[in-house]
């Protein structure tokens, strides 16, 4: 519990080596970089044992609640959301949230034995609450009583103090905090094992540099920034770490910023992001005002969960809010930031670009998951403003990373087509889903990252892989089978842990054999498939050009040294087991025991008032089968093309199933092969559909960012020029010049002569003692 | 010299009661009529010195003005310092500067109709405002009789007492002031 | 003898004072239309003192005191500039353009 | 010690930077590190007793005016010699007592052209007693003194040690200011005419807030105020004289302009218009709502403009006092106080990048933008400052500037309750808007000063150094309460609150 209640240390610590890497770190003997790493570590460590903390706490929780956390049958439990539910915020320190406070008093009021377990620890601070058992605020009655699900409610433990007063004193307090629960718990564990992977990895990477104290510098207030906006417990709270973290992407992708494209990049993403901010404060400011003049997440949730805050005020904030996720997170039409962003060193597009900052869209919306549930109606309809901004650009996204040959540009497109993904999930209500996507993806895309990096720096610090790398399979055997294994995850091969979670991702939509999760999503569930056959078909590419072959580049290239390949192989393992974490309960016939199954959903997933009442979908197992072959398909045909492209036709698969026949067929004729997939699929591909989606994307999209900012310099320059210089400065000029039968508007004013000024004063004076004379009559 | 000037003040004194307010409204009108017609003179004429001539009569005009109001001490302090001082300074300014003695086409600068604008809308307002305020307020000299009776009836010794009693400090700034402005004055005359 | 006559009186001295103020070019005719405002309101005080006491012949008398001093420093400055320049003309006095 | 704080106390923070400048009047011109000195002590004894007065204001009662000084002054209009300082006073009194003698220290060695310390600095010192008197009085008699008496100093200041436009500038902010000031003083005299007690006393005029004045009067005379304060923000149609006095002004002048000054105008606006004139205010508010967010976009496309350094800083203070003052047009609790912060936080922020564009002025001996670049190069420390601030400048939370703007857009929302709230949210989105372009023209600024790589004329430019030991003295403390106050908003937050509350009560009733 202790380890609940004092998550403050981390980003606390992190920011505290942020500060000694700046002032000391250049006079030591590693440049600061130990500095980072060791408090990187023990954040990391920090956040383990939060987790096992946090592990501990809810199997508590689920014993009090006298509710076996197994039991995942749909049972309207009334009564046993009524036996928990009181006690389900006891760890919510007062003052925290109006909300549970008013529950608090009024539960005191009437019953005020209520002890309660939760703070059993000993811990000072979110003790001495004794909730009562009936907990009767309006709101919180309601919400549990809608609340049908299983498992016993989650505990948040939050801790907060006073940030400021404003306002009247009565309601006025504004907090700052932290609020731990299973999604904080998971994201600090992410957040800690990537970042500390990242700083070793980067030890090696960015040895040298001309700014390599300031590089550490930065990644360590990169990782209090995320941690302090992952721990957030106001909405407040999350914009301030929302921004810092953009404020370090912007530092790191400027990283070189002696080169003009870095800067430029760097800019992009800052005001491209700033662009969403908008979005961001005004949906918070709604937010704010909806939920009584509360910024605690706990009481916007409660409010929004329960009806307590309109529909239509709901829905205009959710959607203000996905402006913001739609820049933070890449999401289609301001996506185009974060492929220019890999101008940045490739740690930081492993840490930052992939796998961490570009998430906190994902987990705000995960975060205010009632306001996005109840505002876009996700249970129950079959389309939502999410649900159609993440299967969009899942597609595209995958379609753009086709016509790269920049191996980070692949994966900052196949980032933004997974993220995507995300995204869906959270539209179609699929949150576990989407959270456990997040998880497994940035194991792998960390790993696929770093080992790009890792090739990299092999390959004379060129990223074109069509030009310069080849044939690395053999130099780099290490890079080399990280990389596969992360590339199977992400294509979601069996039984990698990127299979685990797309398929709950799509599962989730409901399928076109049965009905599951909130609603049928047909149409993204087909958009998403098609992003997965893509997926898997750039990566099959991508390996290719990477590690088959002859090198094509120049130098001899070599295997990197260990504090490279450790970070890789350490992520590739999890990249491949973490999928466990959360297995269904069975697929098809097999049970698997309870210790291994929904795990994630138990500890991460929170249940209370504050959460909506979600349904999970079952293990599909004929969408499992589908999306799994799709994915082999994806593998399936550019290893066909650029493997055995160069081979003679292989006629035996034509006997056997009429897939490998079609693709037979294409191989028999290299041009029919050629035509269908350099024309057909990669001509139109490549061709119309990239062109075009490049075009829109240089074209119209940074054409209108571009065009904005120029537009707004030559208004800027036609106001100033025009308005300010002549119109407004000439009405001041034109209060002298009234009289004046000659002489320049601006001129005049200029002129410096004291008596013009005098008549002018006089005048004034006049004219206005005139009006009180009148006025005061 | 005040008491030279007693006959002068005949119309003043008159007016406290009503049989002399005739006369004193003539002298009045007859006095204000020259002043402002010698006041527009100093401004309009261009001819610098029949300016400061012009000048002459409006202050003189202010004296008599202040007869009638019974400040005769003012009323001789005005005649002296303006008439004996300002104006002589004014003339050797223009001696000293050269300006033209005779007719000069160029004293205005193109600002006419804007200095008549203002002029009259300052008029305006100010009129207003005081016909409004004051409408038909009779002059009382009640202010008068009251410090009159404390000083034995004579009204400069009551002003005397006036200067020297509450104002001493501000009349000693006041002559400070003035030595300041003469060497100020020497200071930025002198040739160096 | 009604108040606002003198009032009146002075207030239109007052504009023609300003009136001088902004049309006049030469800084000996400037000095000279300050008089004409100082001596407005050294009418409007007098007259005033009629109704409050002794103060405002006071302040009159400060007022031309304090005249004689402006004029004396006033015309130093002319002076000054009329022996830089050789000219008191106000309009060339543009030391104060930008 | 108490009792002579509360005495004394306020008496002699505002009056010893003027004791200061009545000394070195008597100190011969040639001993100019006597001056430096002199001019040191007077301000930092000053800044000793602000601390004391700090030290012991009592928190819990900020609403209150406290250390009164009420003496007889002018008892013939019934004004009185009164000062006190409450909760929204304190905040703008310790950043010019913060400010003045940083300015001072950052003088040490960089005496504008033509030189003459002595003089340079006196006016520094008198202006000091000006700002803080201004931010003291609690008569309008005695503001409206304190608020003409700054006036002076900076017109020379910025006529005599200014660039080669000065005069022009000069005489601009000058008749500008002035010509405000005119309306300003008869809204005054309107106020004290029409008021049941005919008194000057800020205290009581809060107390009969517009009673007895008819709606229409309290229009009119709120109008006056809005001119004479607004063109002190400057609000948007009455900027044009800021950017060409920042422009001109020589580094310190600018610097105490934006950090003080400025906030002359909108202290104005929440100490005297709100409260005394409330029914005027929510006529106005609206109005000036709107013209604050037009202040907002057009600063900042003026920014975008821009070619020189310091004048796209200037044309910045046009868009953030925007921000300032459509936290007062909204009357609320949220807005006063987001207005307080504002002020404080652009002070700090925008001084502190004007130091740096005096500074990069001093090196390169230029502010053109095109000209410049390379500044993490040339100058690492310095470019790294100028980051912050900028970062700061933008908005970005974590920072002071945050503070200043979030809360407004925020109080936007829910404006007061007879105000237009359909308005004022259309204003929030704007607004909120503004703060994009913000990031546009700040980081195009950063991008193009410190970034890449120097150009040919100035490489290896034997002048172009890092920050020099008076900039870091001079700097340090503004740059640290910059971070320090956006971590912890509360530390003026807490102190201004319960003052802002009563305003809003009494603007908003």
């Amino acid at each position: 519990m202790w380890f609940l209640t004092h998550t403050w240390i981390m980003p606390a610590l992190m920011a505290l080596s942020f500060l000694a890497i700046l002032a000391v770190g250049k006079r030591l003997p590693k440049k600061g970089s130990e500095i980072g790493v060791a408090a990187v570590g023990i954040c990391f460590v920090l956040a383990l044992l939060t987790a096992g903390s946090w592990w501990q706490h809810t199997n508590d929780t689920g014993e009090s609640g006298e509710h076996a956390s197994g039991v995942l049958a749909v049972a309207p439990g009334a009564g046993d959301a009524e036996e928990h539910d009181p006690e389900a915020f006891s760890d919510v320190e007062q003052g925290c949230s109006r909300v549970v406070d008013e529950a608090d008093h009024e539960g005191n009021s009437e019953k005020a034995e209520a002890d309660h377990e939760g703070d059993t620890e000993g811990e000072e601070h979110s003790s001495g609450i004794a909730p009562g058992e009936s907990a009767s605020a309006e709101s919180t009655a309601v919400a549990t009583a809608e609340e049908g699900e299983g498992h016993a409610a989650t505990k948040p433990v939050v801790r907060c103090f006073t940030w400021f007063d404003n306002g009247p004193a009565d309601s006025s307090t504004i907090t700052v905090g932290t609020m731990v629960d299973g999604q904080s718990v998971f994201m600090l564990v992410v957040v800690g094992l990537i970042s500390l992977l990242v700083h070793i990895y980067s030890t090696d990477y960015v040895n040298g540099d001309r700014r390599y104290t300031h590089y550490f510098a930065f990644l360590s207030l990169f990782t209090a920034s995320m941690m302090f906006f992952v721990l957030a417990q106001s909405t407040l709270q999350m914009i301030v770490g929302w921004e810092l973290v953009g404020v370090c992407s912007f530092a790191l992708i400027g990283h070189w910023w002696e080169e003009k494209p870095n800067s430029n990049a760097a800019l992009k993403a800052f005001l491209t992001n700033r662009v969403g901010d908008i979005g961001l404060l005004v949906g918070m400011i709604i937010l704010y005002f909806a939920a009584g003049r509360s910024f605690s997440i706990l009481d916007i949730n409660i409010l929004a969960a329960s009806g307590g805050i309109s529909h239509g005020l709901l829905l205009v904030a959710s959607v203000c809010l996905l402006a913001a996720v739609m820049s933070k997170s890449g999401q289609f039409i301001l996506h185009t930031w974060l492929p220019d962003a890999m101008a940045g060193p490739t740690p930081v597009s492993a840490l930052i670009h992939a796998a961490t900052m570009v998430v906190a869209g994902i987990y705000l919306v995960a975060r205010l998951y009632p306001v996005f549930f109840e505002g876009l109606s996700i249970a129950g309809s079959s389309v939502n403003l999410l649900a159609v901004v993440g299967a969009v650009t899942a597609m595209f996204g995958a379609l753009l990373a086709f016509v790269q040959k920049d191996v980070k540009k692949v994966l900052a497109y196949s980032t933004i087509s997974q993220l995507g993904f995300m995204v869906t999930a959270l539209g179609v209500g699929a949150w576990t889903a989407a959270m456990f996507h997040l998880f497994t993806h940035a194991m792998f895309k960390a790993c696929l990252f770093l080992g790009a990096g890792s090739m990299s720096h092999a390959a004379h610090h060129s990223f074109n892989m069509v030009d310069d790398y080849g044939g690395l399979r053999k130099i780099m055997p290490r890079t080399f089978w990280t990389f596969i294994i992360a590339t199977g995850a992400l294509a979601g091969i069996f039984p990698l842990s990127g299979f685990w979670s797309k398929d709950e991702i799509l599962a989730g939509h409901g399928t076109f054999f049965s009905e599951g999760g909130n609603g049928t999503y047909h149409v993204m569930l087909a958009m998403l498939i098609i992003g997965a056959f893509c997926t898997a078909a750039y990566m099959t590419r991508t390996i290719w050009y990477c590690f088959y072959g002859e090198y094509r580049g120049v130098g001899t290239p070599h295997e990197s040294g260990p504090r490279i390949t450790v970070p890789l192989i350490i992520l590739a393992t999890l990249g491949a087991v973490v999928g466990f974490l959360n297995l269904p309960k069975s697929i098809g016939p097999i049970n698997f025991p309870e210790s291994l199954h929904t795990q994630f959903e138990q500890f991460v997933e929170p249940v209370g008032a504050y959460f909506p009442s979600i349904s999970h979908a079952e293990f599909n197992v004929p969408l499992a089968l589908f999306s799994l072959a799709v994915a082999g398909l994806g593998v399936l045909l550019p290893y066909l093309y650029y493997f055995k492209g160069g081979l003679a036709p292989i006629r035996d698969l034509s006997e056997r199933n009429a897939l490998a026949r079609w693709g037979k067929n294409v191989l028999v004729n290299k041009y029919y092969f050629d035509w269908l997939y350099t024309d057909v699929i990669t001509g139109f591909v490549k061709g119309p559909l990239a062109r075009a989606a490049n075009w829109f994307n240089a074209k119209v999209l940074d054409g209108i960012v571009d065009g904005v900012g120029a537009g707004a310099v030559v208004t800027g320059q036609w106001v100033y020029e025009n308005i300010d210089q002549e119109v407004v400065d000439g009405a001041v000029n034109a209060a002298g010049t009234t009289a004046t039968e000659t002489g320049g508007v601006l001129r005049y004013l200029q002129s410096g002569r004291i008596q013009q000024y005098a008549a002018l004063f006089f005048a004034a004076a006049a004219l206005l003692a005139g009006v009180f004379v009148v006025a005061t009559g | 010299m005040i008491a030279a000037l007693a006959p002068l003040s005949f119309l003043a004194q008159s007016a406290t009661g009503n049989s002399f307010d005739v006369p004193a409204n003539v002298v009045f009108y007859i006095v204000a009529a020259f002043m402002v017609f010698a006041a527009i003179r100093v401004v309009t004429t261009d001819n610098i010195v029949h300016a400061a001539l012009w000048l002459i009569l409006v202050l003189s005009g202010v004296g008599l003005n202040f007869l009638l109001l019974q400040a005769e001490f003012v009323a001789i302090t005005q005649i002296l310092v303006y008439l004996g001082a300002i104006v002589v300074l004014f003339l050797f300014g223009i001696m000293l500067t050269r300006a033209p003695l005779g007719r000069a086409d160029d004293l205005d600068n193109n600002m006419r109709p804007i200095g008549v604008a203002v002029g009259l809308l300052l008029t305006a307002v100010i009129a207003f405002a005081l016909i409004r305020t004051f409408g038909n307020d009779s002059l009382t000299f009640e202010a008068y009789a009251g410090s009159q009776a404390v000083a034995g009836n004579n009204r400069t010794t009551a002003l005397a007492n006036e200067i020297f009693g509450p104002q001493l400090i501000p009349f000693e700034v006041l002559s400070v002031l003035l030595t300041a402005a003469l060497i100020g004055a020497i200071v930025l005359a002198r040739r160096d | 003898m009604l108040l606002n006559q003198f009032l009146l009186l002075a207030a239109i001295l007052f504009s023609i004072g300003v009136y001088g103020v902004i049309v006049r070019r030469n800084g000996v005719l400037v000095l000279m239309s300050i008089e004409l405002i100082l001596n407005s309101v050294n009418i409007n005080l007098i007259a005033f003192s009629t109704y409050h006491g002794l103060g405002g012949q006071v302040f009159a008398l400060f007022v031309i005191a304090v005249a004689a001093a402006e004029v004396g420093v006033g015309l130093a400055i002319v002076l000054l500039i009329y022996r830089n320049r050789r000219s008191v003309d106000i309009d060339a006095l543009d030391e104060l353009k930008g | 010690m108490t009792d002579f704080l509360t005495d004394w106390g306020l008496i002699l923070v505002t009056f010893l930077p003027l004791a200061g400048a009545l000394v070195m009047m008597a100190v011969p011109r040639e001993l100019t590190e006597s001056h430096k000195v002199i001019a040191l002590v007077a301000s930092g004894a000053s800044l000793v007793m602000g601390i004391l007065l700090i030290a012991n204001f009592d928190y819990d009662d900020a609403g209150a005016l406290q250390f009164l000084v009420d003496k007889e002054w002018i008892p013939l209009i019934n004004s009185g010699f009164i000062l006190g300082v409450d909760g929204i006073s304190l905040p703008l009194m310790a950043l010019t007592l913060l400010v003045v003698p940083l300015v001072i220290i950052y003088s040490w060695n960089h005496i504008p052209s033509p030189g003459n310390p002595k003089a340079f600095l006196a006016l520094i010192l008198i202006l000091e007693t000006g700002m803080i008197g201004t931010f003291a009085a609690q008569d309008l008699i005695l503001f409206f003194v304190f608020f003409e008496i700054v006036l002076l100093p900076m017109y020379f200041m910025i006529g005599v040690w200014g660039g080669p436009e000065r005069k022009y500038a000069s005489i601009k902010f000058f008749v500008y200011t002035m010509f405000g000031s005119a309306l300003m003083l008869v809204s005054f005299l309107a106020l004290y005419f029409l008021s049941r007690e005919q008194t000057f006393d800020m205290r009581i005029l809060t107390e009969l807030g517009g009673l007895d004045i008819a709606r229409t009067t309290q229009i009119l005379v709120f109008g006056g105020m809005f001119m004479g304060f607004g063109i002190k923000v400057p609000m948007f149609p009455f900027h044009t004289w800021l950017p060409d006095a920042h422009t001109q002004a020589p580094t310190q002048g600018s610097v105490i302009l934006a950090a003080v000054l400025l906030k002359l105008g909108t202290y104005g606006f929440v100490r005297i218009a709100l409260p005394f004139l409330p029914e005027g205010a929510q006529w106005w508010a609206p109005i000036i709502g709107v013209l604050a967010v037009i202040g907002i976009i057009y600063g900042a496309l003026g920014c975008l403009a821009q070619t020189d350094m310091k004048r796209l800083i200037a044309f910045s203070s046009v868009a953030h006092m925007g921000f300032v003052m459509l936290g007062i047009a909204t009357l609320t609790e949220f807005g006063i106080n987001a207005a307080v912060f504002g002020m404080v936080a652009h002070g700090l922020i925008t001084g502190m990048l004007f130091f740096i564009a005096g500074s990069v002025k001093d090196r390169y001996h230029t502010l053109e933008i095109k000209r410049l670049g390379g500044l993490l190069i040339s100058a690492p420390r310095l470019g790294w400052i100028l980051g912050l601030c900028t970062m700061a400048s933008l908005g970005l939370p974590g920072l002071a500037g945050f503070w200043g703007e979030f809360p407004a857009i925020l109080a936007a929302y829910e404006p007061a309750p007879m105000l237009n709230q359909t308005l004022f949210r259309v204003l929030m989105v704007v607004a909120a808007l503004g703060t994009v372009l913000a990031a546009g023209y700040l980081l195009w600024l950063f991008q193009r000063t410190a970034f890449g790589t120097p150009s040919e004329e100035f490489v290896d430019d034997p002048e172009i150094v890092d920050v020099k030991m008076s900039e870091w003295i001079a700097w340090t403390p503004m740059i640290v309460l910059i971070v320090v106050l956006g971590f912890l908003p509360s530390i003026i937050f807490d102190v201004t609150n319960p003052a802002a509350t009563l305003i809003a009560v009494a603007a908003g009733a």
